[in-house]
């Protein structure tokens, strides 16, 4: 269309722009469509950027974001200390940056967080973990990617709590990329090793979903415990068939819709909002399944 | 009678260079046909019109009095147009039947290859030949001379009704020469129709019964080879009298520049067959020293090896203006004095997407630059220099080298050596495929190099040249210097004798 | 041993000790290398990146190269998982087409070979040098595998289906028995055909290929289109084995295909090389992958570990070649 | 205009007009393109891969590549940004260094250097085709990068650090001054001096330039020691403008840099090229990237418009090459 975006119309509508850390994974194409579409019913103009999980390349996206009269930003930071720059470029021009799911390092950057506390969701599923193996036996932890920050909110979380339990013996910690294939093959490998462990917790539900697809194969699922994270549509299925054992539920679809108003209210003139707006990650197990649907509550 | 195959009015040209124009010839059965010219004429270029390697080209082709249209050279095989190109054209990793077979391969009954009935195949063709090696063998580790064996063989595989051989006996000896001959007849005998090219015009009066004389694109002469004479076939091709100059003022002084004793040098794929053996000669300030042989001869081998190239597997001893040397690698040997010139052009010599001046000042970019930066008037100054002394026809300094004809690259790359006054210049094939005038040019250009105390070393295939510009002859066989003759003794029997491999060896 | 010598050259018999001796050191330092179940483990896993090499070999035999076969493998997936699900449907023209598996599946390799078919055109008639070609490929295709799945995974595509990926049949896994048969075709159409030997010949010399009478593009569009066949059924295969269609599958797969390649001692620079031997270089991947897993590697090591077996195994073979 | 001429090759001269109608195209449909502001974005953004790509150019001209330039730009902004934040202690020794800006740089710096020196070794003493090098390099570089940052950005990096990525001077941002300086020596090495004529020398044709007493070896070390170096550049740019070293950051960026190459219209085969071809080449992917998101294109369309450009960009200039 050759026809100019009149950014400076008062008349015309506002411009929201979605940087999200990567289109990569569904988790974030969830959390991407959610804030664009509920944008737009909110009568904005949306447009999804995608920083490939490379924080330099989200760099370029705030600057041309900016550049091309953005009015609010609804931002999935690529990683807490590296996006912080980024923001501030928001910040400094004076566009709102509303953060979703992950958090930045900073508390004088953005205009308000939206989180998804990843460490405190793995504390409660470290609990869950300790009461299900019973306070001991062996087990196997599956990485995403070794260089991405929720990789180690999630396994310091857990952490947090199983290290407590010196009779739980964690015999194998292996990355896996966040990716399912790979997990799949991880664990049949580690399975080799170690026929005989109790549980294995991984990093996202795609991970988890591979492991218990390779525990199926080896014919173990029954004797292994499978812990993921997020709360995707695989996953709610399978806890509910009793398949795999507890998730954290995050609630992309409510971070975003909340971003989105947010910019709404922000845009009505209102200023005060909270730094951090801790969404609280749920755990998910066979007992309280029925209440939720993929990435949220039904 | 008519005419097997007939071109009318065939026209070629490269980027400007027209290498055939009207062009016109019929090819009868059960005749031998001589194709002759000096080097580019155009020989080669018609006869891959003929057998569809070139597809662009002005004029008709008629097979059978039809006319055809090749759109690659499968066509022409297919009708029964077999072709030995000039250069070799074999799959280095492929084994002698695989080559052989490539293209034509014989399926089995399912459909597969049929392994057994190829090797099976390819071992009476090379019997016929009379070739000694296995059909299994791969083809890179055969001999050049082999190998040009093979390729006949790849022609001879299916019958055809015409066969077209360019320079097929250049790398082979002579009782392989008599097999082939011996070949061409029964093929004639059986109606073929054969267009042979060959510079040994001896062969030509034994074999053929029809010339044809191209030169610069066009054809200059035909008839019976019957009705003619050597010396009116050789008037024909240069365009004037052609009359075998010896050489005979020898200007050179007796202080040894270059003393080379008990050269070897290891085959890496044949221990018992060393690329070159025992050889010791040597060269006086400015005297041109010519090396003659067949292809494979190792000449090509001695001058890398003097040049520092094959360091690793070489033995002997090399003293250069009196100092010991052992050059590992060129830069030493360029640094000591000495210069190659190639044997192959385009993929040793020049480097073919850079300007000529770039070309010519690649060996003397110190001389060119200024402050440790390339100075753009020195370059235009050393290439004004060249041009004028070597008569370099090149549009400008920015003209690509590819872009020039064969001789003016060549003049291009003694010009860079020249220019950095060396000791001892080696010239590999000089003057292979380049038209007379440049090739007089060079001749006049050595004895120049050399009355300035240049010592030259000269490698050359034609028998007359090296007459015509040498002021001693060496002849190689097999690796080793089978003969020295002074300008005096040589003559183009004696030197032949002893460049002729011996027929068995252990 | 003898047939077998025939069918390896020494580069390959010296990767074939190499794979020994990395066996032997796993068996001896860990206890379960050398069980049944941990054979079939190996196997499964490389079943795809066999795949994928073995169309890599033929593409690099005519000195060529395929960078996108990984964003084909992703985009074969998802068609054959989407149209398992949800068929073709054009409401508008009230028009709907079911798939059976064998339909779907059918229609996935078919992509695979039309995107590799469009490689070869670009590389045989447009003279794009195969990097570039198959760079954009790379590309393309992902971004075709974002907008057919939007981003999404593809899930829940049928028992009959998930058999490709996970069943047994004799006593070996499904995607063994498939890896297996393309190498066997493959083995056979490298050895035993005109046009295994046309592969050879264009990539030994291109020029004498033609001159004696080789279709050069024809063979070249032949062997992308088979190199983005076998992305397809890699992609099939991954998809099968998870009962789900990625978006984001295959990311930087051509990597470990041209590693296998290259171990297996095939020159980038065409002409030579065996199907066999990037058999045995998937192999030794897949050997060094589930070993560094057994002997519980720090994933960080892991990655330095394997740049130096690339990089050894390539100097080994040189080392070879020259003193052949 | 006539300088310009000298200077740019038809190939280039052509994407200049691609360049200035898909400039035109911007400007008439959105508002925000011919803007001082956008004109720096671009800029600036650009700048990394411009330092890279021009690394790349010169391999590239050797007839090489170099895909492990995304892992040494992450390995060398992360050691720069660790020895800033933490100098090198050794306790046992009871030894601490501390590091300034120049010091930290100038390590991360020869860090690039050396791991491109470790490329050109392998490929010019060891023989290893340079596809195989720089892979082996890619994976290794980045597994340093991971045990040096166990797998953590490193963060808090100070001001001074920070200006180098964020700072503007006389009116220009540092990375466009520090990429332009790299330009400039680049564009004065391979058109004015000896070293940059062996570069074109020896991809053009390296028999011939071996003959003529170039040093292939040195002069390629030498090559791939300035990617490397150019590389760690990328990553000191990349580092201070985020004030943070990703131990993800680069990856693949080793295709958007042989894009640029390619683009710009140097031969992949070697010998034919120029810097500021690349450059173009790099202005041109940005400018697409930038025009892509302010026409608000999705951004899997993105993805397949971004291959086609690549292929029309070389089939262009395949054709071009052909008519001159
Ligand atoms: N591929 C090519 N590109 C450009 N020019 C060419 C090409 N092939 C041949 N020529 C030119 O065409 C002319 C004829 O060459 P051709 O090879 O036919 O000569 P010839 O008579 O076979 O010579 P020779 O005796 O050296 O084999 C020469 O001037 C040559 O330089
Ligand atoms: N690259 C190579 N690999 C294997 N053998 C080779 C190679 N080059 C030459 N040879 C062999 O070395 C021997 C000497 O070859 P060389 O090229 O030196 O001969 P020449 O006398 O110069 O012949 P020409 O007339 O072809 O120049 C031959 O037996 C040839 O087969
Ligand atoms: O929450 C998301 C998802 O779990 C994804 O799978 C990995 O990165 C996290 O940030
Ligand atoms: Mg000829
Ligand atoms: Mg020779």
């Amino acid at each position: 269309s050759c026809q100019k975006q009149k950014g400076a119309d008062p008349n015309s509508p506002k411009k929201v722009a979605v940087i999200v850390s990567t289109l990569n994974n569904p988790w974030f194409v969830v959390l991407a469509e959610t804030a664009a579409n509920r944008a737009t019913e909110l009568g904005f103009e949306a447009t999804i950027f995608d920083s490939q999980n490379n924080t330099a390349l989200e760099t370029d996206h705030f600057e041309n974001a900016i550049s091309s009269g953005y009015d609010a930003i609804l931002f999935n930071p690529t990683d807490a200390d590296g996006s912080i720059a980024n923001v501030r470029i928001a910040k400094r021009a004076e566009i709102p940056v509303f953060c979703m799911d992950r958090e930045i390092n900073a508390t004088d950057a953005a205009t308000s967080q939206i989180l998804s506390d990843s460490y405190a969701g793995c504390v409660a599923i470290g609990k869950y973990f300790v009461e299900k193996l019973d306070k001991s036996g062996k087990y196997v932890e599956i990485l995403g990617l070794v260089g991405d920050n929720n990789t180690w909110s999630r396994s310091k979380g857990f952490h947090s709590v199983v290290d407590n339990y010196p009779d739980l013996q964690m015999v194998a910690q292996q990355n896996a990329d966040f990716d399912r294939n790979k997990a799949m093959e991880v664990m049949e490998s580690i399975l080799q090793v170690h026929p005989d462990i109790k549980g294995v917790f991984c990093g996202n539900d795609g991970m988890a979903m591979g492991a218990y697809q390779a525990l199926v194969a080896a014919g173990k699922s029954d004797q292994v415990m499978v812990f993921g994270f997020d709360g995707a549509s695989d996953v709610i299925t399978s806890i509910n068939q009793g398949k795999i054992l507890a998730t954290g539920m995050q609630f992309p679809k409510l971070i975003a819709r909340t971003a989105a108003e947010y910019a709404k209210t922000y845009f009505e003139g209102k200023r005060d909002f909270a730094q951090k707006v801790p969404v609280t990650v749920e755990m998910v197990n066979q007992e309280n399944v029925q209440q939720y649907e993929a990435y949220g509550s039904k | 009678m008519a005419a097997l195959l007939e071109v009318k009015q065939i026209t070629k040209k490269f980027s400007g260079v027209t290498a055939l124009s009207e062009v016109n010839l019929r090819l009868e059965g059960g005749k031998v046909t001589a194709l002759i010219g000096e080097n580019g004429a155009g020989k080669s270029t018609l006869l891959k019109i003929m057998s569809g390697v070139y597809t662009d080209y002005e004029g008709q082709i008629l097979f059978r009095e039809n006319e055809v249209k090749f759109s690659r050279p499968k066509d022409a095989q297919d009708l029964g147009i077999a072709i030995i190109h000039q250069e070799l054209n074999l799959i280095p990793y492929l084994s002698v039947a695989q080559n052989i077979f490539l293209g034509r391969e014989l399926p089995n009954v399912f459909g597969f290859l049929d392994k057994g009935q190829m090797i099976q195949k390819t071992k009476v063709l090379l019997e016929r030949l009379k070739l000694d090696v296995e059909p299994t063998a791969l083809v890179g580790s055969l001999k050049v001379g082999q190998q040009q064996i093979v390729e006949i063989a790849k022609a001879l595989l299916v019958e055809s009704e015409v066969v077209f051989m360019d320079e097929p006996t250049s790398a082979i000896g002579e009782s392989e020469v008599e097999v082939l001959f011996e070949i061409i007849k029964k093929l004639k005998a059986e109606g073929k129709a054969i267009v042979y090219i060959s510079h040994k015009l001896d062969e030509l009066f034994a074999l053929a019964d029809d010339f044809v004389v191209l030169r610069d694109g066009k054809i200059v002469g035909e008839g019976p080879v019957s009705q003619i004479s050597r010396p009116q076939l050789i008037n024909m091709m240069a365009g004037r009298e052609v009359k075998i100059t010896k050489k005979t003022t020898k200007n050179c002084s007796d202080d040894k520049m270059l003393e080379v004793r008990n050269l070897s040098l290891a085959n890496p794929e044949n221990s018992a067959r060393p690329l070159l053996k025992d050889i010791s000669f040597e060269l006086c300030k400015g005297e041109v020293l010519g090396i003659y042989g067949l292809m494979g001869a190792g000449r090509t081998e001695l001058c890398e090896s003097l040049f520092g190239l094959h360091s690793k597997t070489l033995d002997g001893s090399l003293t250069l203006d009196g100092r010991d040397c052992k050059f590992k690698n060129p830069i030493q040997a360029i640094e000591a004095g000495m210069a190659l010139v190639p044997e192959d052009r385009k993929k040793d010599g020049i480097v073919p997407g850079m300007s000529v001046e770039k070309n010519l000042s690649l060996t003397v970019l110190e001389k060119v630059s200024k402050l440790g930066f390339l100075s753009d008037r020195l370059h235009s100054q050393l290439y004004k220099k060249h041009v004028s002394s070597l008569k370099i026809k090149s549009s400008g300094a920015d003209q690509a080298i590819n872009k020039l004809s064969g001789g003016n690259q060549q003049k291009v790359i003694l010009g860079k050596w020249i220019e950095r006054n060396p000791k001892v210049l080696m010239l590999d094939e000089p003057t292979r495929g380049i038209d007379v005038n440049a090739k007089s040019e060079i001749y006049d250009l050595i004895s120049r190099l050399s009355s300035e105390g240049i010592s030259i070393l000269v490698i050359s295939s034609e028998i007359p040249e090296i007459l015509a510009i040498s002021d001693r002859i060496l002849v190689m066989s097999e690796g080793q210097i089978t003969a020295e003759f002074s300008s005096e003794e040589a003559t183009e029997n004696n030197i032949m004798n002893a460049c002729i491999p011996e027929i068995q060896h252990p | 041993m003898i047939a077998l010598k025939k069918n390896l050259n020494i580069a390959q018999f010296q990767s074939l000790i190499a794979l020994f001796v990395l066996c032997l050191c796993l068996a001896i330092t860990t206890e379960n290398f050398m069980t049944a179940d941990n054979f079939w483990n190996v196997m499964r896993q490389i079943s795809v990146n066999v795949c994928i090499s073995v169309g890599m070999t033929l593409v690099v035999l005519t000195a060529g190269i395929d960078l996108s076969v990984g964003s084909i493998l992703a985009f074969c997936g998802a068609v054959t998982a989407g149209l398992l699900r949800s068929g073709i449907s054009i409401p508008s023209a009230n028009l709907f087409i079911g798939f059976t598996v064998l339909g779907a599946v059918l229609a996935g390799l078919l992509v695979g070979g039309g995107l590799g078919w469009v490689n070869g055109y670009a590389v045989t008639k447009f003279k794009v040098p195969p990097f570039v070609a198959t760079l954009a490929m790379l590309t393309m295709a992902r971004g075709f595998t974002m907008l057919w799945t939007k981003g999404h995974p593809i899930t829940g595509l049928g028992e009959s289906f998930g058999f490709l990926g996970t069943g047994w049949f004799l006593g070996i896994p499904m995607p063994v028995w498939i890896s297996g048969l393309v190498v066997f075709i493959a083995v056979v159409l490298t050895g035993k055909t005109k046009f295994g030997r046309y592969i050879y010949a264009i990539g030994g010399n291109e020029n004498a290929a033609r001159l004696s009478g080789i279709p050069i593009s024809k063979v070249k569009i032949w062997v992308y289109s088979i190199a983005g066949l076998l992305a397809a059924v890699g992609g099939v295969l991954v998809t099968a084995r998870l009962d789900s269609a990625q978006p984001n599958a295959g990311i930087s797969y051509e990597l470990d295909a041209i590693a296998a390649v290259v171990i297996g001692g095939t020159s980038l620079s065409g002409g030579r090389g065996t199907i066999l031997g990037t058999v045995l270089g998937a192999v030794i991947i897949g050997v060094l992958n589930n070993g560094l897993i057994l002997l519980n590697v720090s994933p960080f090591w892991q990655q330095v570990i394997k740049g130096i077996v690339i990089l050894l195994a390539v100097i080994i073979d040189k080392s070879n070649q020259k003193s052949e």
